[in-house]
């Protein structure tokens, strides 16, 4: 061998055909446990369900039953008038009460748009829920007192909101965990990547809740993603994926509750992919035969999340006629003290418009509230 | 940037009348395709729904789906793969499905599609279309009914077009897809359903961009307006002949470039102006139609310009839009402070 | 909002002098942090380096990683967090690192920041600073020398400040950082590393948010200005005496909520006005200020309000940028247009 | 059991111990072969080595030394006031070359602001591959002629714009693979997500590759990312992810050229993530010892490409004192050339502000110019 020359610095040449890792490599995490089961898990009609607690059951059923009323019964509001515009979560239910039921008190729920029921079934007066699709105000109640934050109209930015909640309330020493509710469309936004990628670098207690019912108004899951599964993001963020039947309430309530629990106990963030289906429209403004066939819709009520909870109960004695009267009587006077209070106008002031844009209104903004009040004054006089 | 005729497609389609706003967009976008293999229509809804307003309605199913493309649902994604689309020479039209729904795309916008031909010096142009819904008066609830449009104009190398009529929803964006810069089209939610005459048989017209328009000519004073508010000054207009005035009314048609000419002209004859939009005021489109307005006319008036405009607030909730939007009344108190004692 | 001091806090500190802007800056933080255990200190870069300005030099040392946090690199998402943090009570102080690379938070800042108070009925309000470095003049390559305070003044809800000495550098950001409300505070790069013989002794003034100053009176015409052109300004001025012009020099400090009462008051009195800023002419800040002060002040007006202003184009290569930027001779220029022979 | 009542329908009881998934649950690919290997892929030093093309390895190496010393003279050229700023690739010349390498001239690049060398291998003319940072222009060249597009600075905007691109010329039915680079801090972007998941969703012919030097400016990978790597990003797009050693030009080649030939036959992107550092600061204006430990950067320097491509072409008798020398000489050359040529001021049109804002100059612009055009008539006068 001839002498050599060299600009770099030369190591002894008998590791030459020793194949080292570059220096930083260090792989940090184990990807296996961060996947996703191949199938997504099921509770209902598997001999699993024989641990579950026959009380929760009990709730998660009488829950559904009234979920499923409060969905129709909304939309029905979209009919007379009463409501602006409704995006129901029929056949979404299982999903909805799971999020909420699996929340201790001090939590906080990040709901999506389309949420309303999952806030009601954390405790909301539906009438606050529903304040955004009446139109009256925006966010119709306190975020704080429920520790729900507002309903979120664009998508997948609550995210973010979560994991910084999270992060701060770690930060605080408090023990209280964010759920954070996003569609399948939402997961394509930006917002949904940076937020899990916040939240597992910080290891903040937050779980994602994507529900998977297939659609993005239109769009079908298959021009979404061309991932295996939603819940497979999860590996490229260092966190579990876990995919779950989102119409197998039992199944998502354990599967959300695991996750609270380890983000609880520091264990970081959980993204949970609920497999489940939009029974009606977009929203009742929206066409649904225009983009899918019956028979797709046919088939999914044949895997209803009312009726999977029902059989089961049913099959395990659990549930009787009575139970099942009392179920459906109970969310008939929700429904009806609903529509009742919906019928009644909101009282609305105008001078609203100024009041909460700052914390003390600017000389501006009392110039142009001076202005409103003059021609509400002159409207009221020449009536 | 010609005024062109597009008779043929016209005819072969056969329209029918009355056309709405919706419509005519729709057609444009259809004669485009069929004229420009490289025009490509996208966005969240616009193929198999074809739109949440319809606008979009028919083109994937005439055209196909690589033509009129349901993208996955990501603002900046969908424009920045527009921008690599305009690089390879086709002209993508970009449908955002609402105003405050353009915001992820904020940074594509300004810092790409925005800058690209003068970055490269004019190699690299951007032919390409954001058709905007914008503005309120539906009914909407929150971040649907923004009025974006100054955050547009702000931006150097965008083309900002908004049409007020049936006719100018078909001829402006006719011009907008034909141009080799980047346009931001502002479509007027509230009039998508607003109707016209609009003849099935007479050659559609292609209008210039950057030209403003006067609906109404007039002695006392211009209004100075465009797209959601034409409607409001045209009626408000007629009922100022009550008090005796005689009011012009200028639709300005495109935001940039801005139609000096037309505009100053105007103001020259009638000594008096107000801007009227729905945008907030502070900061808003008016303020630089305003500032620029003086600087031409300043010894022409007889009264400073004056804005009439939404509040400066967040767009109020449904059930109080209707005490944000500036209406006929609103415009009539503005053309009454015009200082009408104080000169002719 | 008000005029308070913080003696004991700079006491300790024991401060040197000259201070630059930066410093000032980093101590306002500094002794925010030190006095409300709620501020957080967050963005990208600005804890181990301390900032690519050195803005948070040493904060992150004293007060921890969890107080002072290097970020993942993604502008809304960390923006979404600090709304998140402010939700539970938090006070994060977010670092862009500069003006363009704030466009990507845009959603987040419009649809949320900006708004959360209101949609929520005062419920929850968004104590929250967003520092971004803006403007040019420091040889910056593409996308590191925007203007972009129009987009923020546009948006309903946020405060809009920008410091222009090293005093106010502090007392400003003290009380944005103290502010219930979002503030959006810009950094002229090109004076962080201007210097003043600011007193370590003296109590560190925390000014009032939304109040302009009168750096320079005089009787002649009103300068009209904020931040970078600051300077600029107050050169011309001291120029301008030559020709016989004695100007006054207004520094906004706050663009929203603009302080109408001191500018008007400047302009009824000298009966000219120039406004002067390095951002585009065209829908920028100057249009509004220009229109404002005409409709307040229209009758004791001799000349239209006149606008000094970057051009209309993407910010220029760092080698062209000198052309670009209004300087001494264009303020002049504008002044000598005021039409003196037309009044007094 | 008793008689039931139910608002849904029911189908057969026996069917309720069968779980089943729901009706829209199909895993679409397996997640298997989309999983990076455990290590990152490494050629030199090992036997795999034996199959590579001299000839390549040879021009590898040329380009490699040349690349050194191009970042070398590119830092000189700060020092001496000819360029506003350098991001050097010292170090990370292995990913430069082989990203320039692996394409065809029909091939579009889309480099971040750091990637100049990978524009000059590409056959850039180095003088304009600097424009942008000397600061006479933006972008110094025509991209349509070189296919290469503007360096781009707000990171991970260009990878959307890649997506489009191969988009674009796959529906006009050109075979053309579009090669996008990003960093490790890029990946964390929202613009990276959303480019990804619409390479997958419409199987454009692109490839994604991150250069994970370890740190974005002072931030470490650590808090950048949890995931277990940047390559196991890829499987939540249902494309395939690969792991290399960044520092072996053979295995950045390889790893590159494959998934450049699967994009070109309709196989869809790939995510590629190149393990590599950066030797220098993040820019000469950077001081990188405020965040890093020098013994860190000696293991890497350890490491180095140039070093570990010339101790394989040494052992294997490819490469002597001559073509080291050759190697050294050519590189030489260059540098002189480029330094020369820098040291020319640049000949600047400041009307150029107004040129190309529009495809015609606007009635406002045209006013403005003429106000520039005045005052430098003006100065030319005075001068
Ligand atoms: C950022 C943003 N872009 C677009 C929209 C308009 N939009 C409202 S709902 C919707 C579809 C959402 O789909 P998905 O996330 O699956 O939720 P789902 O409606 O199925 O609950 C769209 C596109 C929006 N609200 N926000
Ligand atoms: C959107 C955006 N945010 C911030 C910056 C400022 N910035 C420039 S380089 C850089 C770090 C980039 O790190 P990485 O992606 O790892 O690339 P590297 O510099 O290591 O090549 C940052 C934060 C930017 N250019 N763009
Ligand atoms: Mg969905
Ligand atoms: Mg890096």
């Amino acid at each position: 061998m001839q002498q050599r020359s060299s600009t770099v610095q030369e190591p002894h040449a008998e590791t030459a055909h020793r194949p080292t890792p570059p220096p930083a490599w260090r792989p940090r995490t184990d990807p296996a446990p961060l996947l996703p089961d191949t199938e997504p898990l099921r509770v209902l009609g598997t001999d699993a369900v024989a641990d579950a607690d026959p009380a929760l059951l009990r709730r998660l059923y009488a829950e559904l039953v009234r979920g499923r009323r409060y969905n129709a019964q909304a939309t029905a509001l979209t009919k007379q008038g009463r409501l602006a515009v409704y995006p129901s979560t029929t056949g979404q239910e299982a999903c909805e009460i799971a999020a909420a039921l699996a929340l201790e008190e001090r939590d906080w729920l990040f709901p999506s748009y389309r949420d309303t029921l999952a806030a009601v079934a954390r405790g909301l007066d539906p009438v606050q829920a529903l304040t955004l699709l009446r139109g009256d105000w925006h966010t119709g109640y306190d975020p704080r007192e429920h520790r729900i934050a507002p309903l979120c109209t664009p998508l997948a930015t609550q995210l973010p909101h979560a994991v910084g909640l999270a992060h701060a309330a770690r930060l605080k020493g408090d023990d209280v965990v964010a759920l954070a509710m996003v569609g399948d469309g939402g997961t394509s936004e930006g917002d949904f990547h940076e937020a899990l990628n916040f939240a597992a670098v910080w290891q903040a207690p937050v779980v994602f809740l994507v529900q998977n019912n297939g659609f993005a108004i239109s769009v079908p899951l298959a021009k979404q993603t061309a991932a295996p599964s939603l819940a497979h993001k999860a590996v490229g963020y260092g966190m579990p994926g876990r995919l779950v039947d989102g119409n197998d309430a039992v199944a998502v309530h354990q599967v959300l509750t695991e996750a609270v629990a380890r983000a609880r106990r520091g264990g970081g963030p959980t993204l949970v992919e609920a497999i489940t289906y939009r029974i009606d429209a977009h929203t009742n403004a929206d066409d649904a035969t225009r983009y899918r066939a019956d028979g797709e819709v046919e088939a999914w009520r044949a895997h209803d999340p009312v009726l999977l909870l029902e059989r089961e109960l049913t099959a395990r004695g659990l549930l009787d006629e009575d139970g099942r009267r009392a179920a459906a009587e109970a969310a008939e006077t929700m429904a009806a003290e609903l529509r009742e209070r919906m019928n009644a106008d909101p009282v609305l002031d105008p001078m609203d418009l100024f009041t909460h844009v700052y914390a003390e209104q600017t000389a501006q903004l009392r110039e142009q509230a001076a202005q409103l009040r003059a021609e509400l004054e002159a409207e009221g006089e020449s009536r | 940037m010609t005024t062109a005729t597009t008779g043929a497609a016209a005819k072969a389609a056969g329209r029918t009348k009355p056309a709405t706003m919706a419509q005519a967009l729709q057609r444009a976008m259809r004669d485009a395709m069929a004229e420009d293999p490289t025009v490509h229509v996208m966005g969240e809804d616009v193929g198999t729904l074809g739109g949440v307003f319809r606008v979009t309605d028919g083109l994937a199913k005439e055209f196909g789906e690589d033509r009129c493309t349901d993208t996955p649902l990501a603002e900046a994604g969908i424009l920045g793969a527009a921008v690599g689309m305009a690089m390879y020479g086709l002209r993508p039209v970009v449908e955002m499905q609402f105003d405050a729904f353009a915001y992820p795309a904020f940074e594509q916008l300004v810092s790409h599609v925005a800058k690209m031909r003068n970055r490269t010096r004019g190699a690299m142009p951007m032919p390409m279309v954001i058709r905007v819904p914008y503005g309120g008066g539906i009914g909407g609830v929150e971040h649907h009914s923004d009025s974006s449009e100054i955050y547009y104009m702000a931006t150097p190398g965008l083309h900002v077009v908004t049409p007020a009529t049936v006719e100018d929803a078909y001829g402006l964006l006719r011009a907008a897809i034909a141009s080799d810069d980047p346009v931001v089209f502002l479509e007027p939610k509230r009039l998508y359903w607003s109707k016209s005459d609009w003849s099935p048989e007479a050659p559609a017209r292609v209008e210039p961009l950057g030209r403003a328009v006067v609906r109404r000519p007039g002695t006392s004073a211009t209004l100075i307006t465009y797209g959601p508010s034409l409607p409001v000054c045209l009626e408000a207009a007629e009922a100022a002949t009550a008090e005796g005035w005689d009011l012009e009314v200028v639709d300005l048609r495109s935001l940039v470039p801005f139609d000096d000419e037309t505009v100053a002209a105007s103001v020259r004859r009638t000594g008096r102006a107000v801007v009227v939009h729905e945008s907030g005021g502070f900061a808003g489109p008016g303020a630089e139609i305003a500032a620029r307005v003086t600087e031409r006319c300043f010894h022409h008036l007889e009264a400073p310009v004056l804005r009439v405009a939404g509040f400066d607030v967040p767009y109020p909730p449904p059930m109080l839009e209707r005490h944000h939007l500036p209406g006929v009344d609103r415009v009539l108190d503005a053309v009454a402070r015009l200082q009408w004692e104080a000169g002719n």
